[in-house]
């Protein structure tokens, strides 16, 4: 009897330690732009890492640990995520960090990541080239959307392409893609233009397109001020048919501006709200329950949603250790799935890029929107292919079709 | 020997408005002249000729024989020009110490330049104020104050622009001693006044000017004898020399 | 080559147009009153919300526009009752304070009405000349540039307000002595001021996207166009803002828009250097 | 009568009409403060170390701007230009020569000669053309979004400086923190944000605080607050006022160039949006509510607002904006001369009040 005890209580001396980890919660910080120019598309990402938390913490949360969040809003301001991913890193200590819409915000904090070596989710589609081992990216890169948007395009419309792009980064990078894209599928580029950040009037692009007359316009036009665009085209009578890599899936132009002025345009997005399969109706509907008056559901809301169960599932497989090295292990053997919104995704461990299902989103003249083609499964190949591979060396560097990674 | 200052043939237009008109002056060393006439005579636009703070149309003006007329106001100074403004230019928020030392700080420094600042304040008896904002002197001291600052440079040369402007009949009398005091140390002053009492007090000689061209010249006795003078003051209504 | 000649005029008009519609407002709050307004941009977003709003209501877009340029000049005089009146002579302070109130009004905006509000779109259609298609509106906003600068030249020389007007402003003490009511002028003349900015927002509203920050879109602009043109607002800035308009349009067609961009700072730079007091300071001093 | 020697003299000057807080009081409250400031590292985590060099970073630019706006009168709102130019200066240096044999201490000293270099050419363009005022403000505020814009577009690879790329408007990154030769296994220190280049910027913000405050309280800033007060009568009794403003505007942005190496070494990031038109508002915003007339008062006001604003934004949420806007129009309402100025006087306005009711 006395041994039972005795045994008993040094059972319960094991598990003491056991439990009191368990109960320890997993802190993810999250710096998102909830307020100045980016909120619009931004703050719907919050959102979707609440609801994830929520669903996973009323499951009995992550190997048996609660989930909290840290959130900062970072206005905007790349700033403010310099000094927020500090304070996460290295005050909050959290295990891991989503982070950043902008790609100025996210190479302002790669740096400070690195330094501290933490480990940051970005969850946005964005340019591309990232080679980076502390950072995941679950948003869509340009091979994996424009590899299906223009062949498919230049298929049904013609083969004489003209681009307007935002003159930086992003844009340019992207417009490098589509050159290339077009070029390899027999087309001709008859126009390329770049419009710096925060131009509002069009008069003269207009007119330059409506001189070259090309089939396609591929529009990757970046924040609010150059949205006007698209209602300054339609006023001239421009009626080109429009392709996208940003618009629609991001800052849901279609819902807010006034029909037609964005009829006839085809995005490729990862995700929409609009996408009608029961899965998504389903996700929707568990939404809009807990956020009612969320005006629009975007692909990058569902990117930070997907990547906390991303993170879950790293965790679990990693028998509840939340070291970077332990988790990235886990990624390496290249075979790290989860079962999102959009279908079954995968990160390639070369790059720490996701794979995603593409679905081509065509704006009709009432902005409502159809799905011409879905593709299933499409990676994100070009880094890895480029000379990127994480599981052997980490440049911690971000690299361009022009600028790829050195060889050997 | 050359005169201390001439212009020849200063002339200045606003546009249409021809505001001095080949003005050919000269100013011996050592005088006390003053320079009268009606409003908008050109007096003042005549001082700002002079400082280089207005360029001229055409004409030149000359200092101890040097051509000065493309000089920048503050090498006129330097070169021993000195004014003082109608409304006392002086620096309101800062103590009258201060505005004194930064006068004299050109080439005073230390134990000699605080030396300096308390002649000065004696001179001017501003020492009870000395740490006051000079923007709280009354409107005399202020005239006073700025007349220091003004001869702190030690100037060959003191232009004095209605020096004596909103003064009691005792300070203006005081003023004018003042400024035969500096003659004493050597400077030669032109001042432009309208009070006739101390031009009478201080003037060895006197210009009037009208529409911008020098109408007279002379001692005062004879401006005052002369009648055309009297009558451009009637003229004009206002501002006519009373005779004292 | 037609087309080309057209398409340059119609640009320029349009670039011409939107300076001078952005800077009109200002130009009388800083040109004639001195105060740095900052929140000038936040003034437009006002109109664009209010027009729009209206609008969707069912208003003619033409009555929700001077809804939206009386809203703003309402939001105007307020602001000078509370904030601006007691900066008169300072400047640089209104630069703080006008700075503090963009914030709050475009954050407000954020938390209040949300990330953005649907627009209304541009009404009258297009229309092809040559071989190239126009937006009618454009041509309204041209037509309305010229009509607002003619309104404020006629109110500021042939009315009674406006004489009492300058008079405040270049002499207040004189006003003052001669029993005009000097606050109110100011007030009034504040209120002129946000109202055409209100205006401007309201134009433009159907044609750009409306976001709380959107007055950021045109604030640079509208300092750079008043400033240009200096003190005088119809001496200066309808004059600097044809010329800047033209730099513009020129580097625009021949090297992209961010040659126009940086052409137009780049013009500003220079004009200033070499005309201190801005181009009306040019205008008047010939006159003179 | 003999000279001081030149060490008293300088000293003489920390203290003067020019400055507030003289004697021993002053003094010895500053020394306790700087010790606080000395002590307390050690006493937090690396966290509000590493923050608290982030404010501090700022505080320079801030300080210049003091010089060049509150104490010679002429409002620059462009000293971002110059924290931008030596940020990528900086940047382009240290990533073509690496960070060895304590090149970084090289490359701050020519990234701040480049951005004094360009503040003198530009400031001759301005003064000497007597360009003042609001005039003066938006040219210089046009210099600075012109940067802005130019380099938010040279993303391309064909935009570099030997193998150093601009990077457009996702700026540019991966510039080494500042190393200092040191004995030991590797040779050398190196300051990541954390207690060494926390002691280095604060010996860096003392140095400046008190060289300032000779300057302003020697011949050269008399000059500077008679031009402040009265550039007619300044120039009137001899002085070139156009040398004088020159002279203070490229001190003043030589500091900000200073801010914009440590910021950029801070983070190991510099981007065109720091040369944008909010970065350019900020500073003036810093100064003019601290108070900017004295360099005291913008020093404390600075790293206050800095850091409430900072605190707003982890605490406020989405209201922060809303509030911050709120203080400053309080503020100039208020305390037009500046926050932290009406606390220092107001030990003397309740003694002139109470002096008042006794009579």
């Amino acid at each position: 009897m006395r041994r039972l005890l005795l045994l008993s209580a040094a059972m319960a001396a094991l598990a003491l330690p056991m439990t009191a980890k368990a109960a320890e919660p997993i802190k993810l910080g999250v710096l998102e732009d909830q307020s100045g120019d980016f909120a619009l598309a931004t703050i719907g990402k919050v959102h979707g890492i609440q609801l994830a938390a929520d669903e996973i913490n009323k499951a009995g949360g992550i190997a048996g640990r609660p989930l909290e969040l840290v959130i900062y809003d970072t206005q905007s301001d790349n700033t403010r995520f310099q000094e927020f991913m500090r304070r996460v890193l290295q005050k909050d200590k959290v295990d891991a960090v989503f982070a950043g819409f902008s790609s100025a915000s996210r190479e302002a904090y790669r740096p400070i990541v690195d330094q501290l070596n933490g480990f940051a989710f970005y969850n946005n589609q964005y340019e591309g080239g990232v080679c980076d081992a502390h950072m995941i990216v679950t948003g869509a890169v340009p091979e994996q959307q424009f590899s299906t948007l223009i062949p498919w395009m230049m298929e049904k419309f013609g083969k004489k392409v003209y681009t307007i792009a935002a003159d930086y980064n992003f844009g340019q990078i992207s417009a490098e893609w589509v050159r290339n894209i077009v070029k390899q599928n027999g087309g001709e580029m008859v126009g390329e233009e770049f419009i710096p950040l925060g131009v509002s009037q069009f008069a003269s692009t207009i007119q330059n397109i409506q001189k070259a007359k090309p089939d396609i316009l591929i529009t990757l036009l970046v924040g609010t001020a150059q949205a006007s665009y698209y209602e300054q085209a339609a006023a001239a009578n421009l009626h080109i048919p429009m392709g996208s890599s940003v618009n629609v899936g991001q800052a849901y132009e279609h819902k807010r501006f006034k029909p037609p002025s964005l009829a006839n345009m085809y995005v490729t997005t990862n995700w929409i709200e609009e996408v009608d399969d029961q899965k998504s109706k389903d996700f929707v509907a568990k939404w809009h329950k807990m956020f009612p008056n969320e005006p629009y559901i975007n692909q990058e809301a569902e990117n930070s949603y997907l990547a906390v169960y991303l993170y879950k599932e790293m965790v679990e497989r990693a028998k509840g250790s939340t070291k970077r090295d332990d988790l990235r292990k886990i990624v390496d053997q290249g075979d790290l799935c989860v079962d999102a919104p959009e279908g079954k995704v995968c990160i390639d461990p070369k790059s720490q890029h996701m794979s995603h299902t593409i679905y081509l989103a065509k704006v009709n003249d009432d902005h409502s929107i159809s799905f011409p083609k879905v593709w299933q499964d499409i990676k994100p190949y070009w880094l890895g292919e480029a000379g990127c591979d994480l599981t052997k060396k980490n440049p911690n560097a971000q690299y361009t079709p022009s600028n790829p990674p050195p060889k050997g | 020997m050359t005169p201390l200052l001439e212009t020849r043939k200063l002339n200045k237009r606003f546009g249409g408005l021809q505001v001095t008109a080949d003005v050919d002056f000269s100013l011996e060393r050592g005088e006390l002249h003053c320079l009268i006439g009606p409003n908008g005579a050109g007096k003042s636009t005549f001082f700002r000729l002079i400082l280089g703070e207005y360029e001229p149309t055409s004409g030149q003006v000359f200092y101890e024989g040097r051509d000065i007329t493309t000089l920048e106001p503050h090498d006129r100074i330097r070169r021993g020009i000195s004014v003082k403004f109608q409304v006392p230019g002086i620096f309101k928020a800062l103590s009258v110490k201060q505005n004194l030392e930064i006068a004299l700080q050109h080439h005073l420094e230390g134990h000699s330049l605080r030396g300096e600042i308390g002649r000065q304040l004696d001179f001017l008896n501003l020492t009870a104020e000395a740490d006051q904002a000079a923007g709280n002197l009354s409107h005399g001291q202020k005239q006073w104050l700025e007349i220091g600052m003004a001869t702190s440079l030690k100037p060959k040369l003191l232009l004095l622009d209605e020096p004596t402007a909103g003064m009691s009949p005792e300070e203006t009398h005081a003023t004018g001693e003042m400024v035969h005091a500096l003659r004493a140390e050597g400077m030669t002053v032109l001042a432009v006044e309208h009070d006739m009492a101390f031009v009478r007090q201080i003037a060895t000689r006197v210009t009037v000017l009208h529409f911008g061209r020098i109408f007279a010249q002379g001692s005062i006795d004879e401006i005052m004898a002369d009648d055309r003078v009297a009558e451009i003051y009637l003229g004009q209504g206002h501002g006519a020399p009373h005779h004292a | 080559m037609f087309d080309a000649i057209f398409g340059f005029l119609y640009q320029f008009g349009d670039a011409s147009a939107f300076l001078v519609l952005c800077a009109s407002g200002l130009a009388i709050i800083f040109g004639m009153m001195g105060v740095i307004n900052l929140a000038h941009g936040e003034f437009i977003m006002a109109g664009a919300y209010t027009t729009v709003t209206v609008a969707k209501l069912g208003a003619p877009l033409p009555l929700a526009i001077v809804c939206g340029a009386l809203f703003a000049g309402f939001v105007g005089i307020l602001l000078e009752r509370l904030v601006i009146r007691h900066l008169y002579g300072r400047p640089l302070d209104t630069i703080v304070a006008t700075w503090g109130v963009s914030l709050i009004a475009s954050q407000g905006t954020l938390i209040l009405l949300g990330p953005s509000i649907t627009d209304v779109s541009t009404p009258l259609g297009s229309v092809q000349i040559g071989a190239l298609s126009y937006s009618v509106y454009r041509f309204v906003l041209m037509a309305t540039a010229v009509a607002i600068i003619a309104a404020l030249y006629l109110l500021f020389n042939f009315t009674r307000f406006g004489v009492l007007a300058r008079a405040t402003i270049q002499v207040p003490d004189m006003a003052e002595a001669l029993g005009v009511n000097t606050r109110l002028i100011y007030s009034l003349t504040f209120g002129i001021g946000a109202a055409l900015a209100g205006a401007t927002g309201g134009l433009y509203a159907p044609t750009m996207t409306l976001v709380p920050t959107m007055g950021s879109q045109f604030i640079t602009e509208a300092f750079v166009t008043v400033v240009t043109g200096g003190s005088d607002v119809f001496l200066g800035t309808a004059p600097a803002g044809v010329i800047l308009g033209f730099i513009r349009s020129v580097m625009t067609t021949w090297e992209g828009q961010l040659a126009g961009q940086i052409g137009l700072l780049i013009a500003v730079i220079i004009v200033i250097r070499v005309l201190p007091r801005g181009v009306s300071g040019l205008i008047l001093r010939e006159r003179a | 009568m003999k000279r001081r020697p030149l060490i008293v003299r300088l000293l003489s000057r920390l203290e003067g009409p020019q400055t507030l807080g003289r004697g021993w009081r002053f003094w010895a409250g500053a020394a306790i403060v700087l010790a606080a400031a000395v002590v307390y590292p050690l006493l937090t985590d690396s966290y509000t170390v590493g923050n608290t060099v982030y404010f501090f970073n700022w505080v320079f630019m801030a300080l210049g701007l003091c010089l060049i706006w509150g104490y010679g009168g002429a409002l620059s709102f462009g000293q971002t230009a110059f924290f931008g130019i030596a940020g990528y200066a900086y940047g382009v240096i240290t990533l073509n020569y690496g960070a060895d044999y304590g090149l970084t201490l090289w490359a701050t000293l020519a990234a701040i000669a480049v951005a004094g270099l360009v503040a003198a050419i530009l400031g001759y363009f301005l003064f000497f053309g007597r360009i003042s005022g609001v005039f003066l403000g938006i040219v210089t505020l046009a210099v600075t979004l012109v940067l802005e814009r130019f380099m938010a577009q040279t993303a391309g690879p064909e935009w570099h400086i030997g193998s150093a790329r601009l990077n457009g408007f996702n700026g540019m990154n991966g510039m080494p923190n500042l190393t200092i030769p040191w004995p030991g296994e590797d040779g050398s220190l190196v300051l990541a944000p954390d207690l060494p280049l926390y002691y280095v910027v604060l010996a860096l913000l003392v140095i400046a605080y008190l060289a300032l405050r000779i300057l302003v309280n020697s011949s050269f800033g008399n000059v500077l607050v008679a031009i402040r007060e009265n550039p007619q009568r300044a120039t009137m009794l001899g002085y070139d006022v156009r040398k004088y403003q020159l002279a203070s505007f490229v001190i003043g942005s030589a500091l900000a160039g200073l801010s914009g190496v440590l910021y950029t070494t801070w983070g190991q990031y510099i981007t065109p949006s720091s040369m944008g038109i909010t970065a350019a508002a900020l500073p003036i915003v810093w100064v003019a509510v601290g108070g900017r007339s004295d360099l005291t008062t913008t020093l404390l006001g600075t790293i206050l607002l800095i850091g409430g604003f900072q605190a707003l934004t982890i605490y406020g949420s989405q209201y922060a904006l809303v509030v911050m806007g709120a203080l400053l129009v309080v503020t100039v309402l208020l305390a037009p001369e500046g926050l932290i100025m009406a606390l220092a006087l107001l030990p003397q306005r309740l003694l002139k009040r109470s002096a008042r009711d006794a009579t």
